[in-house]
């Protein structure tokens, strides 16, 4: 949005709108739902299920890529899978962010040996919170997303010490 | 104060109203579906998490802006703006109170359908423009169960239009200071809340935006704040749907056997209490039913609402020509 | 007024007349429509998925298209091949489990069970009562969490949304009973060659029972919530009808089959584990529609309820595994055994060569014969359809990719 | 369970099916045939009276000097099963039975895809699991990654 052109690096006049705004993100976290494999049962389900509840962080799931800031990649990712996830990242609009849920999302899990097998979804979307486990438990998975929120309330604050150090 | 500026300050008030509303609709919606849900919906933002469309709306109009490579890029602009305007023109006429209203026209009721029926023209252009094969799906069928439940949601109202004998809505509120219409008339509000559930793309009618099956409908292609208009229209519509049914059938800000002097400080908050009353139902049902067939659908509307709320409307045409009720009886 | 689509015109004719530009039709075109008096019409062939909303997972569906009208389907997998086939090569006997259970990932204790049956084929081990019981036990338990996955999955396939949730809540404290009893949500690892990894905890029997008191009720409410509306009865009856012969043909196993009418299951025809000592009835449809398999389903899972009860009140004294070597070393062999999945009849082939790893191992997933049944029974259906047929056929993409 | 060895020989030979060996295996009742009549077999055990109306599964294994596919039947009424062997050459066909037992479709691309056969007679022979230019992986020749590989990644 033209709001962006705004709060960009060089406008002191906004520093204050840009801190609010990544504070807006950190809390609007709406994920694509995108489950690959088992992680989609405990990460996309369960996590928003009755007991975990991911509403309650603002964290809902939208189906369009379009809607969507963060994608979970929920699952082992193929050869022929991996053309698709990096489709979907690229259909998301700025600012986005990528969770890999699960040992295979990060490393290729307990299939990294099979041939046809990515050995981790970095290799082919950047990755900014990777989540451990196989599967990971619903709350690995939040604390995953507090992790992203405290990431992005973060940017914030790098850029203005970058700042600081320029003047 | 000169007349234009009174002009635009009643727009404004409208934007406003609206804008309130979609917010405080939607977080009431993920209140109502979370704790119909055995869940709590929103928490962390604000207490009990009242600051959490806030955020989405802050979030949605920093974010990026996408427009595919392949839209009919004209329309695609349109497309939000003639949803969001219609939402907005609607407001015009709704009556929150004797005093409290934007205009009173004479031809109220027949001027909210009127722009309440240009929506689906957005809607159709939002499918038709993303060039995306779900959209195109998600408009056609928009349009197509917008324009077939039309006939029997004015057919519905016009039995109440001819018992009153006036299109002006504070004067079908004033004439139910005895009697809600909802008694005498109830086949015509089952009729109006079918007819009205499938003109807001809700719940167990949203075949447009279906998101099991057509990912996100007409929807999907849009982002940031354009899909914040589309998103924001749709509450906008349940509202003033739900103030037309309040108006018509449940004596808009009256309630029976109170006198009005009493009411008239007050008859704003009544009235917003009854429309969000009604807008509860409909999340009500949204979160509990599922979603029927497009063509089950439409044999519901062409092969039993139409044929129902015209026989409706003889029945009371006969009635007030037999008991001399009505606009014509002394 | 007939109804349009009855009027049958051959694919040839149509080509003749330059209309409709396609060769021969793809397997499972039954009809082509003729279009409306004349006018050129054109169809959409509309990708959905891999990333979809409601196709299970990574199920990908070309699906050709007249208007909301369903011509042809493909089906396109492999989204999630990731060698477990392969891997088993190169894994030894205690660690099939492993890959099994993320092969159909729903139901992971079949998976581990099936394997660990044809280990056991091989090795001619005898298994203990308890471990007998405990793995049925487990089994059923599993099969309750994995149809509490298709329950809500299938409502969410029709657009209602709080019978999903509902299912989770329960499903929740399956998954607390079975994390109790093996240590892991879903990933169990539990069943091994021989036996289960280790006894039941203390007072865990009184944990099953409690939650199978709640579960009897809120069981017919999830019944209430979503077979009692009339709007899903709108939906599923009459759609996706599979017949005898077709189902057959497919090699489809499990509700898909046995809501045809044939009632073949393996827990009472091929006996294993404990099954042959308990008491339980095998649910046969009649139609074979969407209907049907809900029914076949839900009712399974009451019968599931009854199991759990008698293993419970069953549980013999005794070992929890038999001896079992360290390093699994069977003789040269070829066996199959098969058990009652959630979804069918998940069936191991495995050949040894006497090294500690299997020579060839395959995994008969009963997805991949439903993924196949899609194409079939999908033309001449409508758009919304699709996803019903796909929730009802209850897929997992896990076992169908491997 | 375990069909009647000699009715299964009986009727391969009536269906014209020379040199099939039939034996009782661990596996169960195992019919090894060559690779060019195995489409006759299975029609004949079809139609047959022993009524194997399921091809309950089709696999197919590298045996390191050529690939042996097995056809898993299953009778519903009789309540048998029976398992027909044939080998292929590493560069051979595989003859799709496609059109006698439908539930072949699939599971046949699978095999030529992983042992790298070439399908005849499918009605649409692609790859189904993986892309294009991967190797077939499911042969003894074809290696899984090493530890190496996967630490260096």
């Amino acid at each position: 949005m033209a709001i962006d052109r705004f709060t960009g690096e060089h406008s002191v006049a906004f520093i204050r709108s840009e801190q609010l705004f990544d504070y807006a993100r950190s809390k609007s976290l709406w994920y694509m739902a995108f489950g690959i494999a088992c992680c989609a049962i405990e990460g996309l389900m369960h996590a928003s299920g009755p007991r975990f509840d991911f509403d309650r962080m603002g964290v809902f799931f939208r189906a369009s890529p379009r809607q969507a800031d963060v994608m979970i990649v929920a699952g082992t990712v193929n050869k022929k899978m991996a053309e698709t996830v990096k489709l979907l990242y690229d259909q998301m609009p700025e600012p986005k962010w990528v969770v890999a849920m699960g040992a295979c999302a990060s490393t290729g899990g307990p299939f990294r040996e099979y041939p046809n097998v990515v050995l981790g979804v970095d290799q082919v979307v950047p990755v900014d919170v990777y989540i451990p486990g196989c599967p990971p438990r619903p709350e690995s998975v939040q604390y995953g997303f507090i992790c992203l929120q405290d990431k992005i309330t973060k940017r914030t604050e790098e850029r203005l010490a970058a700042r600081r150090d320029r003047s | 104060m000169s007349p234009l500026l009174i002009v635009v300050l009643r727009v404004l008030a409208a934007i406003g109203l609206m804008l309130a509303n979609g917010v405080v609709l939607i977080y009431m919606l993920r209140k109502v579906l979370g704790h119909l849900h055995v869940r709590l919906g929103p928490m962390h933002m604000g207490p009990k998490g009242v600051l959490q469309t806030t955020m989405d709306v802050l979030k949605l109009l920093t974010k990026e802006d996408v427009t595919p490579t392949n839209v009919d890029k004209v329309l695609f602009f349109i497309a939000p703006a003639l949803v969001f305007v219609p939402a907005l023109m609607a407001y015009a006429a709704i009556p929150f109170s004797e005093t409290w209203r934007i205009t009173d026209l004479d031809t109220g009721l027949l001027y909210s359908f009127a722009a309440l029926s240009v929506i689906p023209i957005g809607l159709l252009m939002a499918g038709w423009a993303s060039a995306n094969k779900w959209s195109l799906l998600g408009g056609m069928r928009a349009a197509g169960q917008q324009i077939a439940y039309e006939v029997p949601l004015l057919l519905s109202v016009l039995p109440v239009v001819m018992v009153v004998g006036s299109l002006n809505m504070s004067d079908i509120v004033a004439a139910q200071s005895g009697l809600w219409f909802v008694i005498p008339q109830l086949p015509a509000f089952v009729i109006f809340a079918i007819a009205g559930l499938v003109e807001l793309n809700q719940t167990p009618f949203d075949m447009s935006e279906a998101e099991s099956e057509l990912v996100a409908g007409f929807a999907s292609e849009y982002s940031a704040m354009k899909f914040g208009l589309l998103f924001l229209s749709e509450f906008s519509n349940s509202f003033i749907m739900s103030a037309i049914g309040v108006t018509v059938f449940f004596g808009g800000w009256m309630i029976p056997f109170v006198p009005a002097e009493v009411m008239q400080p007050v008859a704003p908050v009544i009235f917003m209490t009854k429309v969000y009353i009604g807008i509860f139902f409909m999340m009500w049902i949204r979160g509990t039913f599922p979603r029927v067939r497009i063509d089950q659908l439409m044999q519901l509307g062409w092969k039993w609402l139409i044929p129902a709320s015209l026989a409706w409307i003889m029945i009371t045409g006969l009635v007030i020509k037999v008991w001399q009720l009505g606009p014509g009886a002394s | 007024m007939s109804d349009p689509r009855d009027d049958v015109i051959s694919v040839g004719a149509l080509a003749a007349e330059g209309t409709h530009s396609a060769g021969d039709p793809p397997a499972g075109i039954r009809r082509v429509p003729s279009g409306v008096d004349g006018l050129t019409t054109e169809h959409l062939i509309i990708n959905m998925g891999p990333q979809h909303p409601s196709t299970h997972g990574v199920l990908r569906l070309l699906i050709e298209v007249d208007g909301e009208e369903v011509l042809a389907a493909e089906t396109s997998l492999g989204y999630l091949h990731r060698g477990i086939e392969k891997l088993a090569e190169s894994r030894k006997y205690h660690q099939l489990g492993t890959l099994m259970d993320r092969g159909d990932y729903v139901s992971g204790m079949h998976g581990e069970q099936a394997a660990a049956l044809a280990t056991e084929k091989l090795l001619e081990v005898t298994v203990p009562d308890k471990a007998r019981y405990i793995r049925t036990l487990v089994a059923e338990l599993t099969r309750l969490a994995s149809h509490l996955v298709w329950y809500g999955t299938f409502g969410l396939d029709t657009g209602a949304m709080g019978q999903f949730l509902y299912a989770v809540r329960d499903r929740e404290v399956l998954l607390d009973i079975l994390e109790e009893i093996s240590g892991q949500r879903m990933m169990f690892n539990y069943i091994r060659p021989g036996g289960v990894v280790a006894d039941l905890p203390v007072g865990i029997e009184k944990k099953i029972l409690d939650f199978l008191t709640d579960f009897d009720v809120h069981l017919e409410e999830h019944h209430a919530l979503l077979g009692g509306n009339e709007i899903f009865q709108m939906r599923v009856k009459g759609i996706g009808t599979i017949s005898r012969e077709m189902a057959l043909a497919f090699a489809l196993s499990g509700a898909n089959l046995r809501a045809t009418g044939v009632g073949f299951d393996v827990r009472r025809d091929r006996p294993y584990d404990a099954y042959p000592d308990l008491d339980f009835d095998v649910p046969v449809g009649s139609t074979g529609d969407a209907w049907d398999r809900y029914m076949v389903r839900m009712e399974e899972m009451r019968q599931s309820v009854r199991m759990v009860r008698q293993c419970i009140e069953g549980m013999p004294e005794g070992d929890f595994t038999a001896k079992v070597p360290k390093v699994i070393r069977p003789a040269e062999g070829e066996v199959y055994a098969s058990v009652e999945s959630s979804r069918g009849e998940t069936g191991v082939h495995l050949v040894s060569d006497g090294s500690p790893e299997p020579y060839r191992y395959h995994y008969r997933g009963p997805s991949l014969f439903a993924c196949q049944v899609l194409e079939e029974i999908l033309p001449g259906h409508l758009l919304a359809d699709v996803v019903m047929m796909i929730g009802s056929l209850d897929i997992m993409l896990g076992e169908a990719d491997r | 369970m375990l069909p009647d060895a000699t009715a299964v020989s009986h009727i391969l030979t009536a269906a014209g099916v020379s040199n099939a060996v039939v034996a009782t295996e661990t596996l169960g009742v195992v019919c090894r045939l060559e690779a060019a009549s195995v489409l006759r077999a299975l029609e004949a055990l079809r139609d047959g009276e022993l009524d194997f109306r399921v091809l309950l599964d089709f696999l197919g294994a590298d045996t390191g000097e050529e690939i042996e596919v097995t056809y898993h039947l299953r009778s519903l009424t009789r309540d048998e099963e029976l398992f027909i062997k044939a080998t292929v050459a590493y560069d051979g066909e595989l003859r799709s039975v496609w059109n006698i037992y439908a539930s072949a479709l699939m599971p046949e691309r699978e095999t030529a895809e992983l042992l790298g056969l070439s399908l005849v007679g499918h009605p649409n022979p692609k790859r189904l699991l993986t892309t294009d230019g991967v190797e077939p992986l499911l042969r003894k020749s074809v290696p899984i990654r090493t530890v190496e590989e996967v630490r260096n990644r």
